[in-house]
């Protein structure tokens, strides 16, 4: 039934930098940062989003499944290649791996959208590609979408976030934004699919934290299409941040005052303009609000946010190296990877962002390390 | 001394409270004949009758003097005013005033009686009248009042609580014809009866008997009769005592004539009290109006006056409170009224001996007469004063529970807002 | 120098508002109490014979009610006309307090009070009987126990 | 005239040694119960007056009485209870409807009382309410599904109208009673305590009078089937209208005030002439149908210019769903829904206990109705039908309830004791009449307190059970279920509530 649901309950570590210049670097300073976190998490699951590591393929929709069994890989084969254009396909590079144990079949699809096929359904290409998602993930038993976006993707697993970036050989790509998370599940025994991050599109989150506002939140989205099957409020909050960025076209600074509002104490003070802006926003989206404590990263492709809930129930550290951002649950984590020019707390709700520079501005590279 | 005050009673003290409302420094001396601390004249009938002890005589306590920072000077008369000298003389000693208060009050009428004079007869108007008049009573069975009137309805009843036999004699047709109206009068006459007092009407003494050794045996009464008495009160009334005044020359007619500052026709010289006439507001006319809540608020006004500070007494209307024996009666401005311009309201109930009437004069109240049932006779006093129109209410005014409640909204709330 | 002489204007009374007033009575009820000897309601009513004396009157006119007791008046015009100096006007509290012990009953006071404001107490000889704000109390019983709030005690000074 | 065979409901036990004979029961008693024989110097009782409203108990002030249900009884019987014999000889009597007021008593189940709810434990912390903010604030009104807010100078700019919004400090509201049904001084309570709590009180159906206007920003101008009082400027003079198609107590029955109750303040106010019946026909004249009701709520909107929200009330009757989105898609700003156990002056008593169903079950099925639609957003809800507490309305929050009305928690407030008698005019606590000597026991100062003091506290506890769930803004809690459980419910109430079993 439609209420039935167990909610992830969570505690976890997360990290995660974007080099503003698009300047790309291998997994390996990822894996140290939340490696120095392995504390926070209980070996439950692990994972981690890359962007910039597909260049050969940025205009493709990049699919990373997790298959539990055949039937399933080949069920959500017929639908892909009855919905899609399968421009190319194979098994995700994994290598055996301690602590990693019964993987199930991980494959990687690169896909594009036949320009008829969204003509003839007068749907928006993206919407298609969320659809398909949504689908995927509800109706085909077994099958999991575990990133879709461009140009990027998630790897994740049951086992300490070590060993799941030396599983599925993050020190081969190269990318310039990294976000990882370590988890400390403590209602459900970990399942890969349930390991952070969260991605929907080319959106991918790492959260710590209880979002006590899920029961809303989800209902709130369920309004307007989106299906939230995999019980976790991580996932609402992906699915939070593709509406009122891509669909409502909010800016990133804008949405953030909607899910973690200031308070009305603050808003009430505020000069008219902006006081009746956020005023509205709270009208509209108080339903998705998120209440509770939190930490989280989302990584998109233009950029990385970090941001706490209102209260900063959870920990939060930013620091700055050069034209790198960092953020984490823990400032050893940053340390662990950097000599930063400049580290803070952001206060509560405060969002800490980071917008790559225009692609034609980036340095140029000579060589991908894809090996695929 | 820059105020003198001639009187040691309610107008005389009066007096020193209004001047020290204005003038806290000015030197006053208080001048009496009698050696009392100021001692309450009224409540002598209830020393007679041992209802009251001495203690608890004075109206002021025993500090006053100090209090009000006042030189008193008891016990010798003021024999001359010398009203241009701005002098008195007491005792053959001059003082000097500034102001002059003359409170001399009233004497006590004696009609001309033969034989009146000797033991055991007595007036009764001062503290003295009464302390004589027990010792007196202390072996006499019988006392004749003469006169039915305030003085001589509280002197028996002091009388009857010494449980002597009384007569009283009265001249009019009923007791107290000059406060009540025949309804009421006859209502206390039942009650003094019911008292055993045997009420003589319509005739008076005409002569004190008395035997060979010269103690009274009873009066000879106008008519023949004769009542046997072993003392004799001569209570018929009181006048104004101008005796003293007259010697400053000032206006009088049946009392001293004062301004409407209280004034007299000399300079510096102010009256007050029961030895002046006043305007009654009511009827309209200058009278004597010898009642003590007027003879308080004259003194205080002329008191006020005399230490600089302008204030007109606007007059005054005759109010009498009187209970004997248990019978409480208020009467208030007219008592009896005849002609169309007044309406009268009243009712009575001849088993409970209550009654109540209004004297409504255009829509506004002049009288009111209580017998028994005088509860909130005060707000009816209050309408007299204050000429309130009670036309929305006048029915209301002589039923069992007349209140405030009856009043129209807007006059209640301005009555009772203050 | 003549400190007692100058009058005080304080003035402190309870004062009702008959737009709330329910006509209870409890203010009366509470007065008794009050002024009974033994300060318990049920002795006061039910023992102690005769009963003290309400010291305020609710009046009624339905659905006109409100209490009404002493105004404590600037200038009480039954303290200038008690002969007895029973009833004065305290300098201290602005309330016009009557000496029972000195008071003779002879209703001057009764007849001069325009709110009607002063009852016969019959009770053991006969005295005045009139609101004293119950100066012993932290509030006048009847504020305390009107259930409506219709009664306040209202003061001003000069 | 024969025997009447109606027992007395209640006893009136009055301690002998205890009473004093001051005879404020009797002077309190407006059903005249108590007398006082001066020759036996007794007080008397005429028990069948009674109607156990305990006004004579509180003020004793010797508490010597005691009022109970009357001892005496039929036999037990599980089919005929003495309520029932007791309807029967009444009707048997009269020959007319039997008359009730306030809600439903017959106990259909009552759902609140079976769920529970969560709280936080480890794994995300509770917050302490006296020490973070913990935000009540509540909009009533249309909402976009989107908006759009934009940076300016890293300001944000807000570059969409929205439609007229009413701001609550708290989601709870006075419901619709109107002056006529209650007392002016029971109005200016509802009014003022509104106001000092930053929420609205509702007139009901009985107009504005003249001198609440100035409470206007906290007010819902009712316009029901009577049309009393309303025209341009009572609706202009409060924040928002309500259209009342029906009440909980009585689904699809009008409303009375008889001549009785109408005097000149009355009469003036709800513009009908002095002594006359208020009757409120049971179906609004010119609403036959959803287009017809369209039309109104246009009207009304017109007539406000758009710039207060226009909301529609009805009963929670079977398919309220349906009508719900039916009137959310006619344009109104707002729903509200009046469950079975909403309160009224006069009800026939048979519709009043069993026409409707329970607010909670209305809320849970209009509010996933409206979701599954997809307009959820487009209208708020708000429920009215016997809340009793702070929890009562967490719950309803809970299932998707914007706000809540209170209306008899509020009379209760002011001393209301549920005796059921407001349709007499002559309630005893001064609350449902227009008698002015009994109208003053409502003391506005108190009554102001009083009311506010109530919102106060049960907002103290809204904050506190919302921090214990770790959440500091009511909007978190709305409609989110999750916090929410069943306890001792079937499988289809469950499925209509939308929640979950405990343990589950």
């Amino acid at each position: 039934m439609h209420y039935r649901f167990e909610k992830d309950m969570s505690a976890c570590g997360l990290t995660g930098f974007i080099n503003r210049d698009r300047k790309r670097v291998d997994g390996e300073a990822i894996m140290s940062s939340i490696c120095n976190m392995d504390e926070r998490s209980n070996g439950q699951g692990g994972g981690f989003a890359a962007y910039g590591i597909y260049p050969e393929h940025k205009d493709d929709y990049a699919f990373h499944m997790l298959y539990t069994d055949i039937d399933a890989k080949e069920i959500t084969e017929k639908y892909l290649d009855r919905h899609f254009l399968i421009i190319e396909d194979g098994e995700l590079p994994t290598r055996k791996t301690a602590g990693i144990v019964d993987p199930p079949v991980i494959w990687r699809y690169f896909l594009n959208v036949d320009e008829e096929v969204l003509h003839m359904n007068a749907c928006d290409e993206e919407d298609y590609v969320v659809e398909a998602v949504m689908y995927i993930n509800a109706e085909i038993p077994g099958a999991f979408v575990m990133s879709s976006g461009k140009n990027m993707g998630a790897f994740k697993a049951v086992g300490f976030p070590g060993a799941v970036g030396r599983f599925y050989k993050l020190d081969e790509y190269k990318a310039w934004t990294w976000i990882a998370h370590g988890r400390f599940p403590t209602n459900t025994p970990g399942w890969w699919g349930g390991a952070h991050p969260f991605t929907l599109l080319d959106w991918s989150i790492v959260h710590n934290g209880e979002i006590s506002s899920y029961g809303i939140n989800k209902r709130y989205l369920e309004m307007f299409g989106y299906k939230a099957t995999l019980m976790t409020d991580t996932e609402v909050t992906a699915y939070l941040f593709d509406m009122l960025l891509r669909r409502h076209k909010l800016s990133i600074e804008v949405a953030t005052m909607a899910i973690a509002a200031p308070f009305w104490s603050q808003i009430d003070h505020l000069p008219d303009g902006e006081r009746k802006a956020l005023t509205a926003l709270r009208q509209v989206y108080g339903s998705g609000l998120l209440n509770g404590p939190f930490a989280f990263i989302l990584g998109h492709k233009d950029g990385m946010v970090g941001i706490n809930d209102r209260i900063k129930l959870r920990p939060l550290v930013a620091a700055e190296q050069g034209n790198t951002l960092y953020v984490a649950n823990e400032e050893a984590a940053i340390r662990e990877i950097a000599s930063p020019d400049r580290v803070w707390m952001p206060t509560a709700g405060e969002p800490v962002i980071a917008n790559l520079k225009p692609e034609k501005d980036s340095i140029k590279e000579k060589t991908s390390c894809i090996k695929v | 001394m820059d105020y003198v005050i001639i009187g040691n009673s309610a107008a005389g003290i009066g007096a020193v409270e209004g001047i020290r409302q204005v003038d806290q420094t000015g030197s006053i001396a208080i001048i009496s004949d009698e050696p009392h601390h100021t001692y309450s004249r009224p409540l002598i009938s209830y020393y007679l009758g041992g209802k009251v002890e001495q203690h608890n005589m004075y109206f002021r306590p025993k500090t006053f003097y100090r209090d009000y920072d006042v030189e008193p000077m008891l016990g010798n008369p003021v024999t001359v005013i010398d009203a241009a000298g701005h002098t008195v003389t007491v005792a053959g000693k001059k003082i000097k005033y500034g102001k002059l208060l003359v409170a001399t009050g009233g004497s006590p009428f004696v009609p001309p009686i033969e034989n009146l004079a000797g033991s055991d007869v007595f007036t009764f108007t001062k503290w003295d009248d009464a302390k004589a008049l027990a010792k007196a009573a202390e072996k006499a069975e019988r006392a004749v009042v003469i006169g039915g009137g305030l003085i001589g309805l509280k002197a028996t009843e002091g009388l009857l609580n010494l449980g002597l036999n009384v007569t009283v004699v009265e001249l009019a047709d009923r007791v107290l014809s000059t406060i009540l109206d025949e309804k009421a009068s006859q209502i206390f006459g039942t009650h003094l009866k019911s008292l055993g007092v045997t009420l003589i009407t319509g005739d008076t003494a005409a002569a004190v008997n008395r035997d060979g050794e010269g103690s009274v045996t009873g009066v000879t009464l106008k008519g023949g009769n004769t009542v046997e008495a072993d003392v004799v009160v001569v209570a018929i009334g009181v006048v104004p005592n101008t005796v003293l005044a007259d010697t400053a020359k000032v206006k009088k007619e049946r009392g001293i004539i004062v301004d409407e500052h209280l004034m007299t026709s000399a300079k510096d010289i102010y009256a007050a009290g029961d030895c002046v006439e006043t305007f009654d507001i009511l009827r309209h006319i200058r009278r004597p109006q010898p009642i003590w809540p007027n003879a308080y608020e004259q003194g205080r006004t002329a008191g006020i006056n005399m230490a600089g500070q302008p204030l007109a007494y606007k007059g005054s209307f005759g109010m009498n409170s009187i209970e004997v024996k248990g019978l409480p009666t208020i009467t208030v401005g007219m008592y009896d009224a005849v002609g169309p311009e007044y309406e009268i309201l009243a009712k009575s109930d001849a088993e409970s001996l209550t009654y109540k009437k209004v004297i409504i004069h255009n829509d506004r109240l002049v009288g009111a007469v209580f017998v028994n049932d005088i509860d909130r006779a005060g707000i009816m006093t209050g309408l007299i004063k204050d000429q309130v129109n009670v036309k929305a209410f006048k029915h209301d005014l002589i039923s069992d529970n007349f209140g405030y409640a009856v009043f129209p909204e807007a006059l209640r709330k301005e009555r009772l807002s203050s | 120098m003549a400190t007692k002489a100058k009058t005080t204007k304080k003035r402190r009374r309870v004062q009702a508002d008959e737009k709330v007033c329910i006509g209870c009575k409890l203010c009366e009820v509470a007065c008794i109490v009050a002024h009974s000897k033994s300060k318990n309601i049920i002795r006061a009513f039910n023992e102690e014979t005769p009963r003290a004396l309400s010291r305020v009157l609710v009046e009624e006119s339905k659905p006109l009610t409100f209490a009404l007791q002493c105004r404590h008046c600037d200038d009480p015009p039954c303290a200038v006309a008690c002969m007895t100096g029973a009833l004065r006007k305290d300098p201290e509290t602005g309330a016009v307090l009557h000496d029972r012990e000195k008071c003779v009953g002879c209703w001057m006071c009764v007849m001069v009070c325009p709110y009607g404001g002063i009852q016969r107490d019959m009770r053991e000889g006969k005295a005045a009987s009139k609101c004293d704000l119950c100066l012993e109390l932290d509030e006048p019983a009847c504020v305390a126990a009107c259930p409506n709030a219709a009664l306040f005690v209202v003061e001003d000074e000069d | 005239m024969h025997k009447s065979l109606i027992k007395a409901e209640f006893q009136v036990q009055r301690d002998d040694y205890k009473c004093i004979r001051c005879r404020v029961c009797e002077r309190q008693c407006s059903f005249e119960v108590h007398s006082y024989d001066a020759d036996a110097d007794r007080m008397f009782e005429d028990e069948m007056k009674c109607v156990g409203c305990q006004r004579c108990v509180e003020y004793c002030p010797t508490r010597a009485l005691t009022i109970q249900p009357h001892p005496s009884t039929i036999r037990p019987h599980g089919n005929w209870p003495y309520r029932a014999v007791k309807d029967i000889c009444k009707q048997a009597e009269t020959g007319g409807m039997l008359l009730s007021s306030t809600g439903d008593e017959l106990g259909h189940r009552i759902y609140w009382d079976h769920l529970v709810l969560n709280a936080s434990q480890v794994t995300n912390p509770s917050i302490d309410p006296l020490r973070e903010p913990m935000e009540l604030r509540t909009f009533i009104g249309r909402k976009p599904d989107q908006v759009d807010v934009r940076l300016v100078n890293g300001k944000p700019v807000l570059k969409t109208e929205l439609p007229p919004q009413l701001t609550l400090e708290t989601p709870m509201m006075f419901g619709a009673m109107s002056y006529g049904a209650i007392s002016y001084n029971v109005c200016q309570s509802l009014a003022r305590a509104a106001t000092a709590s930053g929420t609205m009180y509702n007139t009901g159906e009985g107009g504005l009078h003249r001198d609440f206007y100035q409470y206007g920003p906290n007010t819902i101008v009712q316009c029901a089937s009577g049309r009393f009082g309303v025209h341009r400027e009572y609706l202009n003079a409060g924040a928002a209208v309500e259209i009342k198609v029906g009440q909980g107590a009585k689904p699809g029955i009008g409303g009375h005030v008889p001549g009785e109750k109408v005097d000149k303040e009355i009469s003036i106010t709800r513009m009908i002439p002095v002594g006359t019946d208020a009757l409120s026909p049971a179906p609004h004249h010119d609403i036959y149908s959803i287009e017809d009701l369209r039309q109104l709520i246009y009207a009304l909107k017109e007539a406000v210019e758009y710039k207060k929200p226009v909301g529609v009330k009805i009963a929670a009757v079977h398919n309220a769903a349906a009508i719900a989105s039916g009137i959310v898609r006619a344009g109104a700003d707002f729903v509200t829904l009046d469950g079975l156990r909403g309160g009224t002056g006069a009800a026939p008593t048979r519709t009043r206990d069993s026409v409707g169903m329970p607010i909670e079950l209305a809320l849970a099925a209009v509010d996933q109705r409206l979701r599954e639609e997809g307009i959820r957003n487009n209208a708020s809800l708000i429920v009215a039908g016997g809340f009793r507490n702070s929890t009562d309305v967490v719950k309803a929050i809970a299932l998707g309830a914007d706000a809540v009305y209170i209306g008899t928690a509020a009379l209760i407030s002011l001393g209301c004791t549920v005796c059921q008698k407001c349709y007499t005019g002559k309630c005893p606590w001064g609350i449902t009449t227009q008698d002015p000597y009994l109208t003053k026991r409502v003391n506005p100062e108190i009554g102001t307190q009083r009311l506010t003091n109530l919102l106060r506290a049960w907002s103290l506890e809204i904050k506190e059970i919302l921090g214990g769930m770790g959440i500091n803004a009511i909007e978190s809690l709305r409609g989110n279920r999750l916090h929410l459980r069943a306890i001792g419910l079937n499988e289809r109430e469950l499925d209509v509530l939308g929640v979950m079993h405990a343990g589950e």
